[in-house]
Parts: structure tokens; sequence; C-alpha cells
């Protein structure tokens, strides 16, 4: 849809968008009585009843709607005494200008596109410096940093901070809870592994867990092998 | 003394390692040359590195000397460093960028006000894009823009001087006559109907 | 299909955009060739920058092929580009140096359970730096650092000896044990609080 085209259905101007153009251009349309936020509205809603952006048209809108708005905003500030005032004609050349203006960065933006596309191929280089490059040489530095930074940072690790308060925090894993679940899962499999069934648990879940292991191994309920240090963990029951 | 020969292999190790365009006058500081000297290991560069011949070109781009991959390489360096084609430009950042290049320094109420549209993503994408970056502020507190030097570089300039007249994308006077008379009729003929 | 020459200008051109060795095996996928092929061109590309004939030198890596400078350039090279700088070290970049510098050699497992941090990137630029180095590793295979001449020279010591005497700085002198374990205990209780 051209831009012209859309239908406007304000409180002072019912029509297509051009006319009202043209009619506040020839001043029979007061455009202080003009609500431009609704003409915003309304092809807003246009767009998105139709659901397609032409952006060509999009852009000739938002070139008037901004023209006009900058029209209403000189009206509406105090006027310079000796100012002239704005005829229809003056006006559209006022419109004119701008869309020229725009008309001119367009192309040039065109041109720009096709600069670019032209360079691509041409790829760049980017590498960090070698190493030599980016650090002083031996024979160039020069002192520049106080040892006692060393020092008062070496200090300043030596020093043991208070015991944190723990009388707020209640234990959130229960041993009870896990030598259950140990249970559960022992009397589902006769033999599994540690770290497929509980790899997901947190670091505190895991160790109250192997700690219940050692409970039921205890009991004689179930017995675990490990053949290599560090290696994964079967659990069996007991018969 | 170094032979315009030897001259030309530090040149080219200098263009190699430097991030950024290299000019004559700085290659020659390096060099502890005269920018003449610089100049004739240029040409002999300039030579060797012709297009088509090796792998990489000699290329001048923002006031300075610059290597680049030719590109028959194009395709496989994508391929190998993964690196996908830089996307092309939108409208709205080919025409951000057309106001920035011939209008700098400029500020974004300034582009917004040409295009007709609030341009912060243009400008951001162009930004982070490293094509423009901030250089200041207006009297107004309004942050201004200019281009930068990788625009230079990969828009193939040797300079900003070398952007083509904006007054070549002028519409001629019929155009522009049209344009008028469209505006003022269009409405008149609907006010007469 | 593609000639061992042009290939060889394909291969210079990936040599030269990519910062790490590429194998043959990358450059034959990128290509899209055979690696004998690839390996020809290799042979050529290796004739023509054979040391002493360009400002950049083919050269073998671990891991691959990598285009290097010419050592003739080293000298203009670090009057072109070298940044030496000194910038002031962080809170992480001072602790670690300072539990490198006295309790060397020192591997990082030990310098993370001091701070109560990792702290790769702290030693990772103080490496790049040049005020520490790698000395080897530890019985468990970790990395361990010592400081280096360099060191030294930025921080006016002549030797390590003349390191400030650590118990100026001593929160709590009264403490008994040797430096080492009291520092492993104090950041053991600081990662546990």
């Amino acid at each position: 849809m051209r831009t012209a085209e859309l239908q406007l259905d304000l409180e002072t101007f019912s029509g297509p968008f051009d006319l009202l153009l043209t009619l506040v251009l020839r001043e029979e349309i007061d455009l202080m009585d003009v609500d431009l936020g609704e003409v915003v509205i309304a092809y807003v809603e246009h767009l998105e009843r139709t659901g397609e952006l032409d952006l060509e048209a999009t852009t000739e809108f938002l070139v008037l709607i901004a023209a006009l708005l900058e029209l209403k905003s000189r009206l509406l500030l105090p006027r310079e005494e000796d100012e002239v005032e704005l005829g229809p004609h003056d006006a559209a050349d006022e419109l004119l200008a701008r869309m020229l203006e725009y008309r001119r960065y367009r192309d040039a933006a065109a041109h720009l596109v096709e600069l670019f596309a032209a360079e691509r191929p041409h790829l760049y280089r980017s590498a960090p410096l070698p190493v030599a490059l980016r650090r002083v040489s031996l024979e160039a530095a020069r002192p520049s940093y106080a040892p006692e930074q060393l020092g008062e940072a070496l200090g300043g690790l030596l020093r043991v901070p208070p015991a944190p308060d723990v009388s707020h925090i209640r234990p959130t894993v229960s041993l009870e809870r896990r030598l259950r679940v140990l249970r559960e899962v022992l009397g589902r499999a006769k033999r599994f592994s540690f770290d497929e069934m509980f790899a997901d648990e947190d670091r505190l879940t895991q160790a109250v867990t192997l700690f219940a292991l050692l409970e039921l191994h205890r009991r004689g309920e179930a017995t675990w092998e490990q053949p290599e240090v560090l290696g994964p963990i079967e659990i069996v029951r007991s018969p | 003394m170094t032979t315009a020969v030897e001259l030309a292999r530090i040149v080219e190790a200098l263009l190699f390692l430097s991030p950024e365009p290299v000019s004559v006058a700085e290659l020659a500081e390096a060099c502890e040359s005269s920018e003449a000297q610089v100049q004739s290991a240029v040409d002999v560069l300039a030579d060797e590195l012709a297009e088509g011949r090796r792998g990489v070109v000699l290329k001048e781009a923002a006031g300075g000397l610059t290597l680049a991959t030719d590109p028959v390489a194009e395709t496989p360096a994508r391929r190998l460093l993964a690196r996908p084609r830089t996307p092309p430009l939108t409208q709205a950042q080919a025409e951000t960028l057309a106001i920035v290049a011939y209008l700098q320094p400029v500020s974004r109420p300034e582009i917004a006000r040409i295009r007709g549209v609030s341009s912060e993503s243009a400008v951001a994408t162009l930004t982070e894009r490293g094509l423009i970056e901030e250089s200041g502020r207006s009297r107004f507190g309004a942050v201004i823009y200019r281009t930068t030097p990788l625009f230079e570089k990969l828009f193939g300039l040797r300079g900003l001087d070398q952007l083509p007249d904006p007054s070549r994308f002028d519409p001629t006077p019929e155009v522009e006559g049209e344009l008028r008379e469209r505006l003022l009729r269009a409405g008149e003929q609907r006010a007469e109907s």
C-alpha cells in the first residue's frame, strides 16, 4: 500500500493520509488540531492488520510524519517576532528538502553496499602479537613496581578470618534419609555403581551418602568394591 | 645500507604483524630509513604481491598499507576458520553508515532527523561491528559518531576523501520537480474529488 | 583442477589468516584437496618462503605449519609495535605474584588453595607479562612456577633475598609455623568461611 492511501479516522479529520497532508500544507486544517500520535497508531494498526512490511512505504511514511511533527512543534513554540510565518509552500519546500536529503543518503548507502560486497572476499589477519613484542625486554626494563606491594599482599593472605557464625545453618542432608535411599536402591538392584547413581547429587549429598554407605557396611547390609584408587565404586548387596 | 629488496622484506614482516594499516611515515620511522627509501621498498613489495601472484595482496586502506588475502582463498578460509561470511549491511545500517561517513562527526538525533526514524539499533550494530565509534559529545550532550579505520579497510577506501561526491546522488531537476509536484498535487485532487 | 601453484597461494592465505599452526590434514579439508596435493603445494610454498627470501618464513611447529616473520624485522617490529606496558597490578595479580615470589617454586593448585579461588587468569597475565614462568612439574603433574629475571628488574631487586621481610607485614606474628604452612591454612579457612 502506498503511504498516501492510509485511511485515517481522527477527531478532526477522516480520509486518506495524503489528503490530510495536503490540507495541512494548504492550511485548511490546523496542524495544531491534528493528533499526530493517532496517525502513527493508525499506521501501526494497519501494518499489524496486513502483516506485511513494505520498507519503502514505511520509510516514506516515517519521513513525512517526522516532518509533520517538526512543523507542529514549531507551531507550539512561541514564535520570534521577526520570523516569517510558514506558508503552505514553505512547508512543502521544507518537506521536499527533507525528502531530497534522505534520498541522497539512501543512494550513497547503496553505493557503500556495493563497495562492501566488492571487498568482502578479502580477509584480514587478526592474531595477537608475538610474545616478545608484548612484554618489556629485559634490557629495557626499569623498576616500575614497589616490592612492598608484594609484602602487603602476602600479609593479607596470612590473615585468618574469624570463624563464621554457622548457628543459623541447619544441615539439609540427613543421614537417615540417605540410608533410606540406599536401602531402596539396594532393594531394586543387587549391585550398582555409586558414580552412576549419585553423579547428579551435590557434593554434600554425595559425602553424606558415602557416610551412610559406611554405616550399611558396618551393619553388614552391603559391601563395596573399588578395584583401583580413585576409580569407580561398586556397591554390592550383602547376601 | 639496506637495499630496497631487503627493506621490502622488513616492510612485509611489519605489515604481517601489524593489526592496523601502517603509513609510510610510520614504516620509515620503524626502519630508520627515509620515506623515499620505504616508498621504493613498498613499490617492490606491491609488485611481488600484485593481485593474482601470491596468497596475500598489498592493499592501501585508511591512510596506510595492509596485507589481505587474495579472494581465491575466501571459501577455503571460511571453511578452515569456521568464519561465516560477514552479514551484508541492512538498509537501515547502510543509510546510517552513509550519513556518518559523509557528515562526521554527526550526532544520533541528526541521523534520526535525516532518516526520519530513530536509528538506535542501526547505530548500535554498526558500533558493535566496529564500523563507527563515538567521538565525543555535541554541545547539547548527544553522543557524536565518526567512522573507524576498520570502515575504510573493509570498504577498500584509502581515505575518506575517496568517498564519491555526495552531489552525485542528488536527483536530477526533473525528478526533483516531479517529487515536488506529487507532493502538492496528490492531495489537491483528492480535496476536489 | 587446482594446480600446485594455485593451491600454494591458497595455503599461504590460510596460514596468513590463522593465528595457530595448521596441519596438512586441516589444510586439505579446507581446500577440499587430498593431503598429497596439499603436501606438494606446501613444498612449493616452503621454497618460496625459505629463510632469507621474504619477510615471512614458513615454519613447522607443534601441530602443523605456520608463518612467522623473518628475524631481520625484529628490531623494526619492536620499534613499530612493542607496547612495553607495566600497568599497575590488580589485587589478584599482586597476591598471586607474592605467593610465587615468596614460596617459589610453587604449583598452581597451591596458589589456588592459598588464595581460596582459582587464579588461572592472574597466572596467565603474569606469565604473559614475563613476571613468572613455568619451571617444571610437581610429582603430581601440576605446573610449578617461579619468578623471572624480568620480575627482579621490574621490582628493582638485585636478588630474591632482597624481597621485603614478610614478618614486617604479618598481621599475627605470634602464630607459629612455616610461611607456606600458615598461608595454606589461612587460605583453607578463608575458603570455608
